[in-house]
């Protein structure tokens, strides 16, 4: 085969044709640049700039932001900066947890997309040394409607199926929200769980001079080259034309180097390693080299090729999958070597760890680039954006959400609020997980939060993702401190404490004042809830630019918690459990429909300020809640979300295959007392002669209770001040609710 | 009635980790000599048409919108003209 | 009673299989795809997972690791092989068991609990359940739906190899809604659904423990009672 | 040198749920006029040998051991040589 003539632009056309820009490099940028190098760079240069200095890498746009979360706790052992943030859950153990989103790459090759977004979160992972032990996802689809929007779910599911599935890691939850706000920017989030003993945590640090650098993993192809800056910018007509910007994954390939990688670990003679996931290369040896304060070498003839005739540039900027980067001392070459010969891997060194604070880059007996490492991975610019009230905040002040004449046929209105695919039952998608294998899954998809046990313990995580992108849009403050407050409330129903957060800051164009209020808005909100929940961030990631041709997604800080429960017979799940059993509502419920699938449903808005949240009334409610549960007198417990009372009511009967006869005191009106969707609130049941002593301890712990009736029968019925508005079998409702989303598939 | 064959490859550029897979195997299965394995799709597909023109461009738009996944796949086609038997 | 769990490069269920097992308090291994011999071992799991990532076909490059050799010898020895879902994969590419698994009629993978109407408890790895008993194992997989042609299919029904179907609707789409058979001489057993997934009340069901106490207790009855 | 084209195809009558399952997204698409889609298997092998006859008795070998399942796939293959450029 003939090579390819590679012409790169030279030095001067860089600069004078500013091809920089076409990278995502400004011209102040640039200026930069050249100051740190001393001379103009070349294309190789440019390009390891441009991706190091794009948001996904530096963070430039959102530093000022990320800045504000709270990271410090005591439980906390490794914060935001590395792969993945570290807890404490004692005895030596600690789980590492990380979110990570793919949405641009998801939107172009919905499958491939998806699938390495899987494969790049679970790499963050063991390359701290940690055993992944699941999977969550979170995603959002315009309507489930359009051909393009099925096509997009369909593959984006069997894209997350078909990588977890294969690796073995079980995908034990998530959640999944249709609304037109992402049409044509679908989110697609994956976050990975994993433990590990405290001595085993790594580091991605080249430490020690004269190291050696070693490749592992597939050989190097043309894959994703400015993935990094892909993620940077605005989906337009253009990416279309970007399209060879994007990987495909290898799951059989990974699970061979997470066992190696693992195993190298454990043997002890890593001295730093990670993993090569945006801006692949360039991204993990800079990064190395910069946490140790030393420069790295990199030989790239011997990095292994697919492709004749690869550059300096391609090579650097691929982000073929499954790579991964580590550093031991020479005379633990051969022991390394082994390891992976061992699953049928070769690892090749590639270069050294050096003394003089440069990457410099070998290509062809020459040194294509040397750049200083510092200026690489620090130095980016920060910008602190304008930041505006947008204009649509304010005039929802002045919406009453009860504006809507009252729905009189609430049997219609709970199977209509039920049908909705973001209420639905989300078995199509997860039946198509794995979320069984390693056999620690207690509480599979379909609770509040997914329970995972820990082996050999009698201890168990619970894990959930949550975020209403709707509450974030009306009020970004609110919905950020609602974001954190339901996940914290999903681990708490399930017996969990809440131990720390992820976040993935799902936002549109920085660019845009309107935009960057709600990024600041919606980052205090979180942290405000963080402190108070006793939640810190440990890390997270940050998605911009998400935008389509009507503007920008609804805001959506997408929150990954992680709870511990301290014994298994705490876990707690959400089906009502037996006949006479009593239901109690902890909460108080107002007349709040802002942003409610019932307003969405029904009447077809997303408008008004949505509910209020009180972080000292929810604090409250899950210490009390959680004290209750591991008491062991709670059968079931969960949490009122979208839907609000009537929705919670009918998937308890439904997980529980029983039904029950409420009666609900209120001065609201009847939609609203049933679908507001109220922060604060929990559905509980408890045996019937525990019902008065259970009411007693809620009042003593300040958290309303009221018993709003039994455990009984097939049916859902329920009264308002004593006339019947709902009363339909449960079966029915069941039926509308689990054929909802297969429906609108077929 | 046409009957036609579409072949879906892997584009060149783009990592077939199936092909990488099966060339692994068959190197330890004795089969040294075998330098490159690319897998894609062999579909056989009977039309129901007598236009020749109106079947290769209905088959095009099937390529285009389901057959192939063109982001990360190259299609062609081949169109052989059957005079139904019996009747 | 000894016993071994295969591992071949993409395995995961291997723990699964080899935790369940252990419960039982009998020695295990894990036995790497390269080891060529089996002769220590009473009964042999080969788990599922995705080996060699499932490419070209499920089982079908594993079937060419040295310890199937060794599966082979085993099989002809007498030994108990307990192939499951990317096992029983293997089992029918070699040529173990009949027939073949083809992709799941919706096209999809498909993880849920599943009902099994036990049809042969005669078998050793059946013979702790009853005969028509309803069983509850989940089953995951992309590639469980079971083919043979009519003659093998005859045959199976003849000399009583379906061991299990699905009792309730069939997930996959398999011939006469069958979930796994074993071989003429009956120590060779196939199956999609995973018992090493049904061995605790934490699991949701417990059905799949008696799989592997069948397995001892058949062993246990033809190497007598003074057997370990 | 010779490049190998292996086509893998389901038995006239084992049941193809791919095949059956994409003539049916292609009916709801609106190509009604489609009749029956088989999806098989293509593969591109190149075999680094001279020799013809070698070739092909090697390449009849890989189909049955491993290219197909001859439970349920039939199988066919064509020889092509080329002549390595370059060197
Ligand atoms: N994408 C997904 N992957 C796996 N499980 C999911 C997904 N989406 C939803 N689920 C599961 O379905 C159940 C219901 O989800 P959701 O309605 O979001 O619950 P909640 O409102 O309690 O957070 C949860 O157990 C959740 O984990
Ligand atoms: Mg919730």
């Amino acid at each position: 085969m003939a090579q390819q003539l590679v012409k790169e632009p030279t030095v001067e056309q860089i600069e004078e044709q500013q091809l920089y820009k076409q990278m995502g490099v400004t011209d102040e940028e640039y200026a930069k640049i050249c100051g740190f190098l001393g001379r103009k760079p070349n294309y190789t240069e440019i390009g390891v700039f441009s991706v190091m200095w794009s948001e996904h890498c530096s963070y430039k746009n959102t530093k000022p932001i990320l800045k504000r979360f709270p990271v410090d706790g005591p439980q906390v052992l490794m914060g935001p900066g590395e792969g993945a943030g570290i807890v404490d859950i004692g005895d030596n153990q600690a789980v590492v947890f990380k979110i990570e989103s793919h949405n641009h790459p998801s939107a172009v090759e919905p499958y491939q997309g998806a699938a390495t977004g899987v494969g790049g979160i679970i790499r963050d992972i063991f390359s701290m040394g940690a055993r992944p032990v699941a999977l969550l996802n979170s995603l959002r689809f315009g309507r489930l409607e359009s051909d393009r929007v099925k096509y997009l779910f369909e593959h984006v599911v069997s894209g997350i199926a078909g990588y977890g599935n294969c690796i073995g890691i079980p995908t034990v939850g998530g959640e999944v929200m249709f609304d037109e706000s992402y049409e044509g920017n679908p989110l697609v989030n994956a976050m990975c769980i994993g433990l590990i003993d405290h001595d085993k945590i790594q580091r991605g640090v080249a430490d020690g001079i004269g190291n050696p650098v070693f490749y592992v993993g597939p050989e190097t192809g043309r894959d994703g080259i400015h993935g990094a800056t892909f993620a940077s910018e605005e989906l337009t007509e253009e990416s279309e034309a970007k399209r060879s910007a994007v990987q495909v994954g290898d799951p059989f390939m990974e699970k061979l180097v997470m066992e190696a990688c693992i195993e190298l670990i454990n043997s002890g003679i890593v001295i730093g390693i990670q993993d090569m996931g945006a801006a692949g290369l360039t991204c993990s040896s800079s990064e190395m080299a910069s946490k140790a304060g030393n420069g790295m070498e990199l030989h790239l003839d011997r990095v292994p090729q697919r492709e004749s005739g690869m550059t300096a540039y391609e090579m650097m900027l691929s982000e073929s999958q499954e790579r991964m980067l580590f550093v031991v001392e020479p005379d633990k070459e051969e022991q390394a070597k082994a390891i992976f010969a061992r699953w049928g891997l070769h690892c090749i060194n590639v270069g050294n760890v050096t003394d003089d604070g440069r990457l410099r880059l070998i290509h062809h007996g020459e040194e294509v680039g040397n750049m200083p490492v510092t200026a690489l991975v620090d130095e980016c610019p920060v910008y602190n954006k304008p930041s505006r009230v947008p204009a649509y905040y304010e005039a929802n002040a002045a919406i009453d959400t009860t504006r809507y004449p009252e729905v009189t046929d609430l049997n219609d209105a709970l199977l209509r609020v039920m049908g909705s695919p973001t209420v639905a039952s989300k078995e199509w998608v997860y039946n198509q997980y794995d979320y069984m294998v390693r056999t620690n899954t207690y509480v599979p998809p379909g609770s509040d939060a997914a329970v995972v046990g820990v082996e050999g313990t009698r201890k168990a995580l619970a894990m959930t993702t949550d975020c209403n992108g709707r509450y974030v849009y009306l009020d970004p403050e609110v919905g950020g401190k609602i974001a954190v407050a339901e996940a914290a409330r999903n681990v708490v129903c399930s017996g969990g404490k809440p131990l720390a957060i992820t976040d993935n800051l799902n936002f549109g164009s920085p660019e845009k004042p309107d935009i960057f209020w709600q990024l600041e808005r919606a980052a205090d909100g979180i942290s405000e809830a963080c402190v108070k929940l006793n939640a810190p961030v440990i890390g997270g990631n940050v998605s911009l630019y998400n935008e389509n041709a009507k503007g920008a997604i609804y805001p959506t800080p997408v929150i990954g918690m992680v709870g511990l429960i301290s014994d298994l017979d705490h876990i707690t799940t959400q089906g009502f459990k037996a006949e006479g059993d009593a239901v109690l509502l902890l909460g108080e419920t107002k007349a709040e429909l802002g942003g409610s699938e019932f307003q969405y449903v029904l009447h077809g808005v997303t408008e008004g300020r949505p509910p209020a949240i009180d972080l000292d009334v929810e604090k409250r409610l899950q210490d009390a809640l959680l004290q209750a549960i591991q008491s062991g007198w709670v059968a079931s417990a969960h949490d009122l979300a979208e839907g609000g009372l009537a929705a919670a009511l009918a998937e308890s009967c439904i997980a529980g295959e029983l039904g029950a006869e409420i009666a609900v005191e209120t001065e609201l009106r009847s939609d609203v007392a049933l679908f507001s969707e109220s922060q604060s609130r929990v559905l509980i049941s408890v045996k019937a002669s525990q019902a008065a002593e259970a009411v007693q301890f809620f009042q003593k712990q300040g958290v309303p209770c009221s018993p709003i009736g039994t455990v009984n029968g097939t049916s859902l019925k329920v009264t308002v001040n004593g006339s019947e508005k709902i009363a339909t079998a449960v079966e029915q409702i069941e039926r509308t609710w689990k054929d909802a989303i297969p429906c609108l598939m077929k | 009635m046409f009957k036609a064959t579409v072949y879906v490859t892997i584009k060149e550029n783009v990592l077939d980790p199936q092909g990488t897979a099966v060339q692994g195997a068959l190197h330890t299965m004795g089969f040294d000599d075998v330098e490159r394995v690319r897998i894609g799709k062999y579909m056989e597909i009977d039309l129901n048409t007598t236009d020749r023109a109106e079947a290769e461009s209905r088959l095009k738009a099937m390529c285009e919108k389901l057959l192939a996944n063109t982001v990360v796949e190259d299609y062609r086609f081949e169109l052989t003209e059957h005079v139904k038997e019996g009747v | 009673m000894r016993w071994a769990v295969l591992v071949f490069p993409g395995s995961n269920c291997d723990i699964d299989c080899y935790k369940a097992v252990e419960a039982l308090g009998e020695p295990v291994d894990y036995v790497w795809h390269t080891a060529d011999d089996l002769s220590a071992y009473d009964g042999i799991l080969v788990p599922g997972g995705f080996s060699y990532g499932d490419y070209l076909r499920c089982g079908a490059i594993a079937r060419f690791t040295a310890v199937m050799g060794a599966l082979v010898k085993a099989a002809e020895a007498g030994k108990y092989v307990l192939g499951i879902c990317n096992g029983f994969q293997v089992l029918t590419e070699s040529g173990l068991l009949p027939g073949a698994l083809l992709r799941n009629n919706s096209l999809k993978f498909r993880c849920h609990p599943a009902d099994l109407r036990v049809e042969n408890a005669a078998t050793p790895f059946t013979r702790e359940y009853e005969a028509g008993e309803i069983i509850d194992i989940p089953i995951a997989h992309g590639e469980g739906n079971y083919y043979c042609d009519e003659a093998t299919l005859a045959e199976l029904k003849a000399n009583n190899q379906i061991v299990f179907r699905y009792a309730g609707s069939n997930p996959n789409g398999s011939i006469d809604d069958i979930a796994g058979i074993c071989n003429k001489a009956g120590n060779v057993f196939g199956m999609m659904p995973h018992p090493e997934r049904a061995v605790s009340e934490l699991l949701g069901s417990v059905d799949g423990k008696r799989m592997f106490t069948s397995i001892l207790s058949a062993w246990r009855e033809s190497n007598g009672a003074a057997a370990r």
